[in-house]
């Protein structure tokens, strides 16, 4: 199955978006039914351990770019989530381990997989951030890959594509007001001169150093 | 997991049972009380196999907990009629190769009773209409649908009395007025 | 075929199906009505609530109410009851329709019109008759009613505007009984879900559309008004010309991104099918308009 | 024209055999006191559930039964490992055998369990065995299966393209086998030489057979005994039985199968499948009773579906519209293991039956069975003939649009003549008796054919499309003789065996080695053997579906058990008819060839006043005091009925439709069989049996379809999304007949289980693309629903530039 979609970000810019997608904090926020989304180092990720961590875990959301810098995504790390997808009656909690494949501003790629019961699901995402042609804000083209498995695949059929794209949309108006509500702006990389910040914007930003001639 | 005390009244047979809130009608019927004359044929409330009466309606008897039917009324096709007494809903199916392999046929029946109960008189296209919670395999439905009719002029004495020829000739006394 | 285990608490009153539903707030609580789309869901192994309320036996929630501007209905007023009482074709002509096609026999003997309308099933026949007939929902909570306009309560799939401790509780429908209703439906082979349901409810005079309310099942996330058919009708003479025209404006402002599409049918047939369904559908309320000699 | 049942009391018992009598199987069955295999309740009966697989394809890493295992009121759980274990009960083979063979077949292991990979969603994995059903559904959900995921294939295209994951080690390319039969060069050389020539590439969809009933099994193991009694829903009893011997290990004449009443088969209730086996293992493991009863999702994922054809096929005309070649290249879907009759479907029951009712002089079929990540596919009502005649009818369809001629002048042209038969096609068979043109000329009188093509005309003025499609279809059934079906790779022989025994007080008993469910044997063999008998049609009672009752048997499939089962209880009857001259004989103090029996009474021949009555007959045989002498007492007889030949029914369908190319939406407005099944014993059981094959045909055309997507996942695996026709979706069908006795058995009759469903699709898809002609549709994939009714409506119409009928002729305007 296969998703796509643009998603347009008001009064806001791509540094400032691009800031607050590298915050698992506040993808967590945003990500409708999620419990929890933390980095795991294991190779198999526990979810009743990782339940608990995350409950000990006193992490707010912040404008403070450091502090985003010091628990951004990071490329070819693996992070687990705890989904609760509701439709209708019917509400299936994933078990969620995504990898970031690449992680390029304004560029990100991840692929994953859950389960849930007897039923789980793979896939893979991308998305790329532009600004919009009135330069007023930023538009957020993404696409999905997916496949689903067991129960939800045989039954959910009609339901899929259309929760997809809720979640999406519910996400994506989320992140919006986030940015709004803290007044997230981002480290703009003309402020970083010093080769500390220049470190600091590149690992925010996801910029690959070797490839900042862009 | 609760459990319930529940009271069925099964073809006039009064029953006190102990089941577990998810345990359904259907399984309190054929499992617990024996009465495996209601089939099941799906698990989502299509192929209307597992259909009763419930205090004098078509219902599907998987699709309803057997808690939600404490106190009610149950009929089911154990109560139509015997071999040497058919219901004539019974004798329609029987008259009419209304069945095969008759596994769908006691939840059609009892479907067929409440189409009839609604409609006494009911047009082939109103049967299949009304059928079409009850799904068949076998037959093509052509002959249930003359099952139905056969039962519907058997059910209706006075209306076979002149039901054959009013079809051709609606309502002859009012149109007196309309000379040749 | 077997719903995982639950625990099951009967409600005798809206305010104990309340206090039930604040009791089990912690843990994943459905509220049953007629249990048509539940049960299924609970069967197949999709959906299994630790807790489920049983709303079905509350005595006032059940029934039609006709005061002449208003037809209140129970929300646990079956579809069979409901079509059962003269007032509802009386004074709402579209849902009455719309009702008269849900499901099969033995489904309209148990599902009720409240469940329908709360599960907000996009495929269902009332959203869409809701909306046509400008029903209005009453929601009860903890703090007593609250009133929301069908243009206002359908989210999504799935998704309407009954927060976690409320239950639908009443659809009340203004009286049209000058209106004509009309529902066609193109049903899936399989399911009988709505592939396309376009639900009309119009207000004819003299030959001349007065007013006119569509709704459309089926066709996006939610039940939606088809607005540029509406703006088609409104004022405009009952003809065949007329019908034509507002077909043609059928999906006028729908999101095609939010448009359903499935194993049934391509978004791309469904933008074809409302079309289709919107002409079946106003014929009909073109056949059922009484000719202006008639009527006089 | 509807049948009018009658009561059999009301026939004289001379006319008992070609009697539309009521069946005598319904009074059970509308009581509710039918037994179905769930109705049995046993003492102490436990209750399996099977782990399936979440994937279409996937290796096994781990399989973590131990949460299921503590759970309240679970007895065991059970894994491949557990079933060939030294500590467990049984030796078999825990595979289900291939019981049809062919040379190239690829043989492939298929373990009742999987324990390194899972083939397709259905395959089992673990049972569990509970206290009742809702526990072993419980802890069947609480086994823990860690999976590789691997690809998947479902259409055989796919399997066989050069990437393709493989399913079996030892199938390469995933070719289950390469058959061909015809004559490759001989068709070459025809289309070489033909002046037109048609082609079509067709898809022949997956079904799905959602019989109401679904499958079950009760065993109940005697440790006492060691006797294994198993009560399930089957076709065949006696070849379950010898099948299951094998796979769970247990003998055979320690097993008996039983089946209780079946509600319905259409072919799914032929094959042996895993669950049925290890409900018998688990109840040898437990020393108790085991019930299983699959959810109608556990059918979806595991009934054995039909059809899985992908076709590119031609047909060659000469100048004046003689068929003179025909050619098939076939994909078979064999799903992800080889079923039990699975290899002969799409080959000798395919295959053969390319001919149709046509004279073809050169006919090529080329077949090459894939494995897939789909349920192990196999018979489904028709089987095999239903791909043939629908390929051949399409073919025709368009041939005759070829040369430009009307599809019915066409057919008769190239019907096989009347004095060709016996007639041999160019497929390896032989006709038994055909009278091609009988059918079709009732069909045209009951259609008022000529009229209808004006009214079409008119029509289409006024922008209605109406359509008519013919259907001249073929079938063979009663596959026969044994020693010929041995060397097409049958692993059985097809042979019909029968007892036929006289009680001392006159009545008797009839057993049939046939399984009926739903078909009626009980009356129609009742009357078969009270004809022969001479008795009372009350006073034969009908045995069927038992192991430890009836002799031996083949069961009820391929519209076998009229022609196989009845003609082998004429010939079980006729011995106890000619025993009973010998006694009469003797007793009347006359030659036995002096004796004549008619109507129940031995007669000597010029003295009718000195005879006997078959019932004073039975009561001598069993009194034995004066038989003759060397004779042994009692009157009963056994028998084992080989036929000669296939039987070969026919007829003519005929649809009617109307078409909206807007909507995408068929009416089917007529529907017309005329059907010729040589004799008929019960006419209304015959009417019975079309008009339910037909519907099942208008499902396929319509309807039906089993959909995957690319991991194999069934996406229409619910009667939600799987559309089993309503009583809404089916017309209303004109039935007439015709007779033309088959000359190869006593009874003269054909078969007449499959006769509607091989027909009637193709008549539907004529009859659309009649419909469609003005928009240059040809070829619509079954089911046609409505999307793609309207997106070939739309594909020709963007072609053309509009949805508008396409084509000068298309204007009727303009030829006026």
């Amino acid at each position: 199955m296969e998703f796509s979609g643009t998603f347009e970000l008001e009064d806001t810019t791509v540094d400032e978006v691009w800031l607050a997608l590298s915050d698992p904090v506040l993808v967590q926020e945003s990500l409708p039914g999620c419990t929890f989304l933390l980095h795991v180092e294991a190779e198999e990720a526990d979810f009743d351990e990782l339940g608990e961590q995350a409950e000990g875990m006193d992490r707010e959301l912040t404008n403070d770019p450091e502090v985003i810098a010091g628990r951004a995504f990071r490329e070819g790390e693996r992070y687990a989530a705890l989904m609760q997808v509701s439709v209708g009656p019917v509400n299936p909690t994933f078990e969620t381990v995504v990898t970031i494949d690449e992680r390029d501003r304004p560029r990100m790629h991840a692929s994953g997989e859950g389960s849930s019961g007897d039923s789980s699901f793979e896939m893979s995402s991308s998305m790329a951030l532009s600004e919009t042609e009135d330069g007023d804000g930023v538009a957020v083209e993404w696409e999905t890959e997916a496949d689903v498995f067991g129960k939800v695949a045989g039954m959910g059929q009609r339901v899929i594509n259309p929760v997809a794209n809720r979640i999406v949309k519910r996400f994506f108006s989320s992140v919006q007001e986030e940015l709004h509500d803290l007044g997230v702006e981002a480290v703009s990389s003309s402020d970083g001169d010093e080769s500390d910040d220049r470190s600091l914007v590149d690992r925010v930003l996801g910029r690959s150093k070797s490839t900042d001639s862009e | 997991m609760t459990e319930h005390d529940i009271t069925l009244t099964v073809n006039g047979a009064e029953h006190d049972l102990t089941v577990e809130a998810r345990t359904l009608l259907v399984h309190a019927l054929r499992d617990e009380l024996g009465y495996t004359g209601t089939n099941v044929g799906c698990e989502s409330s299509l192929c209307g196999a597992c259909t009763v009466r419930m205090d004098g309606e078509a219902v599907k008897s998987c699709t309803a907990l057997a808690v939600q039917a404490d106190g009610a009324e149950i009929r089911t096709v154990e109560d139509l009629g015997t071999r040497h007494d058919f219901h004539p809903i019974q004798e329609g199916f029987q008259e009419e190769h209304g069945l095969q392999c008759g596994y769908c046929t006691p939840g059609m029946m009892m479907t067929a009773l409440d189409i009839l109960e609604e409609n006494p008189d009911p047009t082939r296209e109103e049967i299949r209409e009304g059928l079409e919670g009850n799904l068949c395999r076998c037959t093509g439905y052509q002959n249930i649908v003359n099952a139905v009719q056969n039962a519907a002029k058997e059910m209706q004495p006075a209306a076979v009395a002149d039901g054959g020829e009013s079809d051709d000739d609606p309502t002859p006394a009012t149109d007196g007025g309309e000379e040749l | 075929m077997f719903p995982d285990g639950f625990d099951y608490y009967e409600a005798s009153s809206v305010s104990e199906a309340i206090d039930l539903m604040a009791e089990h707030a912690g843990a994943e609580t459905e509220l049953l009505a007629g249990g048509h789309s539940l049960l299924p869901a609970m069967k197949s192994g999709l959906s299994s609530p630790d807790v489920l309320i049983d709303i079905g036996d509350v005595e006032a929630l059940h029934g039609v109410t006709a005061d002449g501007d208003t037809l209140g209905i129970g929300a646990m007023t079956t579809y069979s009851d409901f079509i059962g009482e003269d007032a509802s074709e009386e004074h709402a002509p579209a849902l009455y329709h719309a009702v008269r096609q849900v499901g099969d026999t033995q489904v309209r003997n148990r599902g009720t019109v409240g469940g329908n309308i709360a599960h907000a099933d996009p495929a269902s026949d009332l959203p869409g008759a809701a909306l046509a007939s400008d029903a209005t929902i009453v929601v009860t909570g903890p703090d007593g009613e609250r009133r929301v306009s069908a243009d206002d309560f359908f989210f999504g799939m799935y998704a309407t505007d009954i927060g976690p401790d409320e239950l639908v509780t009443r659809v009340e429908v203004p009286s049209a009984a000058d209106a004509v209703g009309a529902y066609a439906k193109k049903p899936s082979p399989s399911s009988g879900y709505a592939m396309v349901g376009v639900c009309v409810q119009a207000t004819v005079d003299g030959g001349t559309v007065q007013s006119a309310r569509v709704g459309a099942n089926g066709v996006m996330d939610r039940g939606v008004r088809l607005e540029g058919v509406e703006d088609a009708l409104a004022g405009a003479s009952l003809d065949e010309a007329t019908i034509d025209a507002a077909a043609d404006r059928a999906t006028e402002g729908l999101d095609t991104a939010m448009m359903m599409s499935d194993l049934q049918a391509s978004a791309e047939f469904r933008e074809q099918l409302v079309g289709t369904y919107t002409r079946r559908a106003l014929e009909r309320v073109l056949d059922r308009t009484p000719t202006p000699a008639a009527a006089d | 024209m509807t049948i009018d049942s009658l009561d059999p009391e009301d026939v004289d018992a001379a006319d008992i055999l070609g009697s539309a009598i009521e069946r005598r199987e319904d009074p059970a069955l509308l009581t509710g006191n039918a037994e179905y295999t769930d109705d049995i309740q046993l003492d102490g009966m436990l209750h399996m559930a099977v782990v399936r697989s979440q994937y279409g394809h996937a290796r096994l890493e781990d399989i973590d039964t131990s949460e299921a295992e503590a759970m309240e009121g679970v007895h065991g759980v059970y894994t491949y490992e557990d079933l060939t274990s030294d500590e467990t009960p049984g030796g078999g083979s825990f595979a289900l055998p291939t019981a049809w063979l062919l040379d190239s077949l690829e043989q492939v292991p298929h373990p009742v369990l999987a324990s390194e990979k899972v083939r397709h969603q259905g395959d089992g994995i673990a049972v569990v065995v509970a206290e009742d059903r809702y526990t072993a559904r419980d802890a069947a959900g609480a086994v823990d299966v860690a999976y590789e995921r691997l690809d998947a294939v479902v259409h055989p295209s796919e399997a066989f393209a050069d990437d393709a994951e493989r399913l079996h080690d030892d199938a390469e390319g995933n070719v289950a086998f390469d058959w061909e039969i015809g004559d490759a060069e001989k068709t070459a050389d025809a289309f070489a030489d033909a002046s037109h020539t048609a082609s079509i590439d067709l898809e022949n969809q997956l079904l799905i057979a959602n019989a109401m009933e679904p499958r079950a099994a009760v065993a109940e193991y005697n440790p006492g005994t060691d006797e294994l009694e198993v009560a399930m829903t089957t076709q065949n009893p006696h070849v379950h039985r010898l099948l299951m011997a094998g796979v769970i290990g247990h003998p055979e004449h320690k097993l008996s199968v039983r089946a209780p009443d079946v509600g319905g088969g259409f072919g799914s209730k032929i094959h042996h499948y895993a669950d049925e086996a290890l409900v018998a293992w688990c109840s040898m493991m437990h020393e108790a009773p085991v019930k299983w009863t699959a959810t109608r999702s556990e059918t979806y994922l595991t009934d054995a579906p039909g059809r899985g054809h992908e076709t590119k096929a031609e047909i060659a005309m000469d100048d004046d519209g003689n068929i003179v070649g025909l050619r098939v290249d076939t994909m078979a879907n064999m799903g992800a293991y080889l079923s039990t009759f699975a290899p002969a479907v799409p080959t000798y029951l395919y295959g053969t039956l390319l001919s149709g009712q046509y004279d073809i002089p050169a006919i090529y079929g080329h077949v090459k069975g894939a494995f897939t990540n789909v349920p192990p596919v196999d018979a489904y009502r028709g089987a095999g003939r239903p791909e043939a005649s629908f390929l051949v009818e399409r073919l025709v369809h368009l041939g005759a649009k070829e040369v430009g001629m009307d599809p019915v002048e066409f057919r008769k042209r190239n019907f096989v003549p009347d004095d060709a038969f016996p007639y041999e096609t160019q497929v390896a068979v032989v006709y038994d008796s055909g009278e091609y043109g009988k059918p079709m000329d009732e069909a045209l009188e009951l259609l008022d054919y000529e009229n209808f093509r004006e009214e079409q005309e008119r029509a289409r003025d006024e922008g209605t499309y109406l359509g008519v499609g013919f259907s001249c279809y073929i079938e063979a059934c009663g596959l026969a003789p044994s020693e010929l079906a041995g060397q097409l790779g049958a692993q059985a022989g097809l042979w019909e065996s029968s007892l036929v025994r006289m009680h001392p007080s006159g009545t008797v008993t009839a057993y049939c080695g046939t399984s009926g469910h739903g078909q009626g044997h009980g009356t129609t063999y009742a009357q078969i053997v009270a004809n022969e008998l001479g008795v009372p049609y009350d006073s034969v009672e009908v045995v069927e579906g038992d192991t430890d009752e009836i002799p031996q048997g083949m069961g009820t499939y391929g519209s076998r058990s009229a022609a196989v089962g009845g003609s082998s209880l004429v010939k079980s009857a006729q011995k106890v008819v000619e025993k009973g001259k010998e006694i009469a004989a003797h007793q009347l103090e006359a030659d036995p060839d002096d004796i004549e029996f008619e109507n129940g009474e031995y007669s000597v021949a010029g003295a009718p006043a000195r005879s006997m009555s078959m019932a004073d007959v039975a009561g001598a045989a069993y009194l034995a005091h004066d038989i003759p002498a060397e004779m042994e007492p009692g009157l009963e007889a056994t028998s084992f009925y080989d036929p000669e030949n296939f039987v070969f029914p026919f007829g003519t369908h005929a649809a009617i439709v109307e078409v909206d190319p807007d909507s995408g939406e068929i009416e089917i407005e007529r529907y017309v069989a005329v059907d010729d099944v040589g004799n008929q014993i019960n006419p209304k059981i015959v009417e019975g049996q079309i008009h339910g094959g037909i519907a099942q045909g208008v499902g396929q055309a319509l309807y039906e379809g089993a959909e995957y997507d690319d991991n194999a996942t069934l996406l229409t695996g619910s009667m939600q999304d799987y559309a089993v026709p309503k009583a809404e979706h089916i017309p209303e069908m004109e039935t007439e007949s015709t007779v033309t006795p088959s000359p190869h058995n006593p009874l003269g009759v054909k078969g007449v289980g499959e006769a509607g469903t091989i027909a009637a699709p193709q008549a539907i898809v004529n009859a659309v693309a009649d419909a469609l002609e003005p928009f240059g549709v040809d070829h619509i994939d079954m089911p046609m629903d409505a999307e793609s009714v309207w997106s070939a409506v739309q594909a020709n119409a963007t072609a053309d530039g509009g949805a508008e009928p396409a084509g000068d002729d298309a204007d009727p305007g303009g030829e006026r």
